[in-house]
């Protein structure tokens, strides 16, 4: 595989995760695959930002710990990353105000001459990347175009300025037609939602999670889509509950302290068996933690989140278009079986971007037709239905009533405290559980790939996969990464696991959290590499451990 | 007038007897049959109850209805709306789940005018988990959390709600029912946020009778719409003293409001994320 | 055994429990083990609540199927509970509204004689009860006495009267010195509390956990404990971390909805190290449910509430002697350890009634002296300890600052987005979690009672180890039954299964929730017996289930 | 008068060159300074704050902290002043903080009128979450949530505040430095609950200074006491016209305030304790 590694770093406030953007669209419109990571503190302006852009011809989700080509906007950058160079690479830089050696850009100058703005300097650096790349400006401008939507002509003069001011040092092929779309994990559950019919979202701001609040904000005008930001997590879930009840499908989104507000509500859509669909991107914890970095520590908080049994669907995307199929599908699944759907992020997948080398047809493969299922007259929001899956009507509905309840109630919806209606209660949530199980134990509910025949698989799930999978590669080593969570897929499982007898756990936690749903399942775990920096893993520091377990034993 | 039957469901009334709670959900079912005769359907309406002992009239009203959480009509209620305006929604909500667990809520439902009904049922105390003080209750109020009396004076409710920007603000009392009547009916016509508290008598825990039918009047029809004025009649009685009490529309007023309902557009989904999809 | 069962009934409003829990007390007066069961719909008037009151030469948990004497306040007593009486079994009721047969009183007349209110209607009928349980007024008077605090004369009067006019028809023993405490759940719960050092019981009110602060309110001027009730349940748990961090020692109670609004507070405490006692007490759910019916179905959300990783300490007692000693035991650990502990309670033994036989010395039984750990100057909150403690202090201090946060933060309390910081503060919990799984894994973590040689096991947790005890008496079976949960035990269980090759789970839920646990651990249940009508299992019939299962196979 | 440095930790001061909140943190040390050599030492004060941007002055302060929840300074602060009545709780809060997620807290505290001082950083917008509307946000602002606007008018949280009988209402603002300290000093010493509500600059996403200068004006220091004249001047600006806006102490009253501070009892616990068990 041809790859390229590029890191921007500069302060917050120097717009350096847009100009990261801006360069990983670049290259996916020039046909590759692109992975962006971004890296910044809880802070707005000054201190340290930086992404990695990783550009490949297959396609990736993790990055190295080496670099191809440096891009400076401050010092600070070369002092933090620039011993990461491979040989070989190069610097861009400001040369206004870093000292370094390489392609030194007189970004003031620059500017100046063209009446740019000082933020455009990203601009710059984009054009110098281009040129120390070697790719033929009559290329790269067409795709530089439709990236800067606003001050297009000048933004496009700038960065031509820039790139033919440099030497070009590489020749990286730009000859392919293809192009992949490119965005962050928060965007490709957005099109997910949205492809699976999405009509209201509604959230309060949380890092990670806020990404997806703003992508439907910017886009409500021409969707039609209910976008709303309340007073507190708490009126979130609710209101997004009270839509439901009207008939409009909403999700929410969160982090893990908005999450845990949510819970009470969470248990009420349990019990009054309203549909809904929380994200749930996590970030390193306990409690405010580090609010833009790491960590998978809410699975099984996210398993048995609310007081009082009751079904519930749980997925964990890994890739772009597993965000983009399962958001859709968990959409689906909530309406479907009237209950809530948590779709389990993590600030890496949340924020991080990817490419989606195939997009799944969300309305064929995944959302079959579901026709409504009749009811008889009068309505009762509980009667009985296959699967327990009571017929679903809306107010207003000439004739009838629709009553749901968050306490144990009859087949009408009025409150009960006799034990049958106890009984068939919970027996229709129990239903409805065996009837979810076997519907998603579907083969994508287990992403298995590297050597199918190896003995050793490294078992992961959500963002880690990306990391995993090139450690994989290099060992010759399975994988087997459940996306569907919860209920746990265990006959795919169980397929994907055939002939395995070590498995490695991988995960962003203290305590190995999948370890315990799948000793629930009867399954095992061997042994685990884990981690509490927050930090995701460059390949080669999962590399050497994995190494390290294998080899040490 | 007698109950429009076909509004009550045949769960059986468990208030105890000589509850206000049975004024306020006959003064309720009488405005519903009545807007059903003038062309507001009862299909088209939805009622939204927190939990206590109030709450329960979700399970008395054959009528759509929500029967949520201790102190969340009002998101409840708002999500309803927003998801389709053309609804009139109801909240039933007690003091303690209102004005305690939920003010929150009340004071951004105030805030962005959501066109909803909020109806409290002010007993002044925690009916349904038996006796402790509520946010309005008087001070020295002698509760189940409180053997020896609070030290905390009654928030008055109506005053505050005036300040968050409420459009429709009435005072009502479970003995006065053609009053009871005309404002429930009011606030429900009422284009933007309407909250009514009512003085409801709890026969068990906090019986009033006594207290209140000395001491509330009615106010005169008109003069709603002052502010200033409103600002006089939510603070002539803050819930504790023994001033006189005005019953009414105390304050009634137009502002924008969400949501509006805007034009229908059809929107062609797929052909957005195909365009997103292509373009980037 | 001797053993009697009394059940009385009337409508909510009448006094039924006040009257139960007289009687309740009076046979603990005499010497016997008593243990009071109480049913009641939500509502204040009318319906129908009743207790069921179980006397014994032994200590009980649980009721029977069969009454020995019923008191029937009304009629639909009669109607709903005449069924149950055992062949020779006595009716007392009120002859002025009550038509059956047995000893009527005709109460109005009575009172009228004395000057009676209604309500002491209730006393008339304990009289009674006592004249035909053949006690002898001169023994009886005085135990009487203790429970009449207001109108002592008047209810003596009365009860006399009553007692004196009916006629014996047993000759309940009452010749022994011996006398029993009596009390609540709730209330053992709260003694364990305020024994185990308690400064402050802050709560929101909620089924089934009010009792406790009832309870509190009641004796907060005698003892000096500060009880506050305030807005919610999140001012609850943040106003008592507010205390912990003044130095003062608080719990607080709720049941499912209002834990679920604290998790995000209590995860808080997991990284701020906020010492803290939350009392779950469980009731039906989902959601609102049946509020004073009973569930066991909170166990895995009590384990993993919460976003993040942290150490609780999770107890779930089963005996008022177990609630003394393990609710001081919480509030211990949670100050030694500078962590959350939880104890989990349900309906039935929230507000259940209990004997007590004996009474752990808390002082130096449990609370061994945990000497000021010395520390240095300047003081640093999070400074490294032993196991991950640091020294705790509490403001004001001359000369130093305490700071305690909920970022991820460094030794000083100041936040952090350090690598090294998250990693040192993921080991700091790791090694409290692990100090404190080694502390609490002793010989009273797990119960075991029953046949010490049987190879079949009940195993349960909370209040259905009453009824699960008689079940195993009857059928020579032993009993394992977890109180520590959380770290789960894992020495104490294993020695206790030793020679066990079948486990049957009884809980009242409808996955069996401890079996999650157990497999988590490495052990296995063979069997479950669920229940999710939120009724306790009458000794019969789980008896019955038990049975079958045993001789079913 | 330069600022104490030892009142100021070594760590990383992160706010954004031009933030208001850097005015906040000077008028605060300067009256911490001030009130030690009055007798007031610092080690009897604890800060408690929430999370956003405002809420980083818990790092950067070198005393007491409770680096709290966001939304939820004012029950940990109420918790801290119950437990130890002797400390000085002193409450950091954001907009969104404070009047969005924790609003509830607000109007409670001022209702029980606890003692502990609520210092609101009112940005009027949510700084760390980059730039999305406040309940103070005025109407029309484009956030990140919002980008075609806001259809709500703001809170006028200070006469909210007054009707839920609040003892201490100020307003500051972050370029008056003089007044700033002068409220904050103030709030600090009064007894019972004290809100400053203080404008404050947002450099990076809404900055209001030019409107600010133009409209605010400092009130006479006497009257502060009259509750009509209070509610004058808390309806004076709306947080979102052009009128005048008033800055300083807008009310001081006096009332009875939770916690008393009792005669310490010595209690004997065990014998309690032995004696229920023994009785019953
Ligand atoms: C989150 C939560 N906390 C507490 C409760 C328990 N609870 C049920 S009803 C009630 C009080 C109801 O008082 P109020 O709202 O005044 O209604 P009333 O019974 O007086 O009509 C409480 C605290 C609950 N159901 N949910
Ligand atoms: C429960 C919860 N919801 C959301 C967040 C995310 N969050 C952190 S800061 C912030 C906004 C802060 O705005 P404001 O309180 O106005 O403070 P400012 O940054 O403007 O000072 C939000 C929403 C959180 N930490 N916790
Ligand atoms: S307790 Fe009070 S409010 Fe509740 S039903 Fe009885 S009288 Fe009505
Ligand atoms: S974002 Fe605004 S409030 Fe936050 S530090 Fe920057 S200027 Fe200050
Ligand atoms: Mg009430
Ligand atoms: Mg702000």
């Amino acid at each position: 595989m041809t790859q390229y590694t590029v890191l921007i770093g500069g302060k917050a406030g120097d717009g350096i995760l847009q100009a990261g953007k801006v360069i990983g669209s670049l290259f996916a419109g020039l046909g590759y695959h692109v992975y962006l990571s971004v890296d910044y503190p809880s802070l707005i302006r000054g201190g340290h930002n930086f992404c990695i852009i990783r550009i490949a011809t297959k396609p990736v989700g993790a990055f190295n710990t080496t670099i191809d080509i440096l891009l400076a906007l401050d010092q600070q950058t070369i002092t933090l990353h620039e011993k990461k160079l491979n040989p070989g690479g190069i610097i861009i830089y400001n040369s206004d105000t870093v000292t370094t050696d390489g392609e030194g850009i007189a970004i003031e100058p620059l500017l100046r001459r063209h009446n740019g703005r000082p933020i455009m300097g990203n601009t710059a650096m984009i054009g110098a990347l281009c040129g120390v790349a070697g790719l033929p400006w009559s290329r790269i401008s067409p795709v530089l175009a439709s990236q800067f939507q606003k001050e297009t002509e000048l933004n496009l003069a700038i960065a031509q300025d820039s790139c033919l001011s440099v030497t070009p040092r590489l020749s990286v092929p730009a000859d392919t037609t293809m192009r992949y779309p490119f965005f962050s994990g928060n965007e490709w559950i957005g099109l997910g939602l949205l492809a699976g019919g999405l009509d209201a979202y509604i959230a309060y701001p949380m890092t990670p999670s806020s990404g997806i609040l703003h992508f439907f904000a910017q886009i409500a005008e021409e969707t039609g889509i209910l976008v709303y930001h309340p007073e507190s997590e708490i009126a979130v879930i609710l209101m997004a509950e009270g839509c439901a009840y009207a008939g409009k499908r909403a999700a929410v989104g969160t982090s893990g302290g908005g999450f845990c507000l949510m819970t009470e509500a969470l248990s009420c859509a349990g019990q009054a068996e309203i549909p809904l669909v929380i994200v749930l991107a996590q970030r390193a914890g306990p409690s405010t933690g580090m609010p833009t970095y790491n960590a998978q520590t809410d699975l099984l908080f996210a398993c048995y989140a609310g007081h009082g049994e009751f079904p519930r669907y749980l997925v964990a995307p890994a890739t772009a278009s597993e965000a983009y199929r399962f958001s859709a599908q968990a959409l689906h699944i909530a309406w479907k079986y009237q209950i809530p759907s948590i779709i389990l992020s993590d600030k890496t997948f949340s924020e991080g971007y990817y490419t989606a080398d195939s997009i799944p047809d969300i309305i064929s493969d995944i959302i079959p037709d579901s026709p409504q299922i009749p009811y008889s007259r009068p309505y009762e929001r509980y009667a009985a239905g296959e699967w327990g899956i009571s017929p679903l009507i809306h107010p207003p509905c000439t004739g009838e009533v629709v009553k749901v309840n968050s306490y144990t109630h009859d087949t009408k919806g009025i409150s009960s405290e006799e034990p049958r209606d106890a009984i068939a209660g919970a027996a229709k949530r129990q239903m409805k559980s065996d009837a979810l199980a076997k519907e998603t134990d579907t083969r994508e509910a287990v992403c298995t790939s590297g050597s199918p025949d190896s003995e050793t698989a490294l078992i992961c799930w959500g963002s880690t996969r990306g990391v995993v999978n090139e450690v994989a590669d290099a060992l010759g080593l399975r994988i087997i990464s459940p996306v569907v969570l919860f209920p746990f897929p265990k006959k795919t499982y169980l397929k994907a696991i055939h002939g395995v007898t070590r498995f490695i756990l991988i995960e962003e936690s203290a305590t190995g959290q999948l370890q315990t749903l799948l000793l629930k399942e009867g399954f095992t775990i061997t042994e685990t590499i884990l981690s509490s920096d927050g930090r995701p893993f460059p390949v080669e520091s999962l590399l050497e451990r994995v190494r390290e377990i294998i080899h040490g034993q | 007038m007698a109950s429009d039957r076909s509004l009550i469901t045949d769960a059986k009334n468990t208030w105890c007897p000589g509850c206000g709670n049975f004024a306020i959900q006959h003064a309720f079912v009488s405005v519903v049959s009545e807007l059903g005769k003038e062309g507001i359907p009862r299909e088209k309406m939805v009622v939204v109850s927190g939990i206590g002992c109030h709450a329960k009239i979700a399970d008395y009203l054959q009528m759509n209805s929500f029967y949520s959480l201790h102190g969340r009509t009002i998101p409840v209620a708002t999500g309803i709306k927003m998801a389709n305006p053309d609804m009139s929604v109801i909240c039933f909500a007690g003091d303690g789940d209102l004005y305690a667990e939920g003010i929150g809520h009340l004071v951004h439902a105030a805030k962005r005018n959501i066109d909803v009904t909020v109806i409290c049922h002010n007993n002044r105390v925690y009916g349904l988990t038996t006796g402790q003080y509520t946010p309005t209750s008087p001070y020295g109020f002698r509760g189940r959390s409180t053997p020896r009396g609070i030290h905390e004076y009654p928030l008055n409710v109506l005053d505050i709600l005036l300040s968050c920007g409420a459009t429709f603000i009435a005072r009502g009392y479970s003995r006065r029912m053609p009053l009871l009547k005309r404002i429930i009916r009011e606030a429900i016509l009422h284009h933007g946020f309407a909250h009514v508290d009512i003085l409801q008598i709890c026969a068990s825990f906090f019986n009033l009778t006594r207290y209140y039918d000395e001491l509330v009047y009615e106010i005169p029809e008109e003069n709603t719409t002052r502010y200033d004025t409103a600002r006089e009649l939510t603070e002539q009685w803050n819930y504790n003293d023994t001033g006189r009490i005005p019953l009414g529309i105390l304050y009634k007023a137009e502002k924008p409001s969400i949501p509006e309902t805007g034009e229908l557009k059809e929107y062609d989904r797929m052909a957005f994320i195909r365009s997103l999809l292509d373009q980037e």
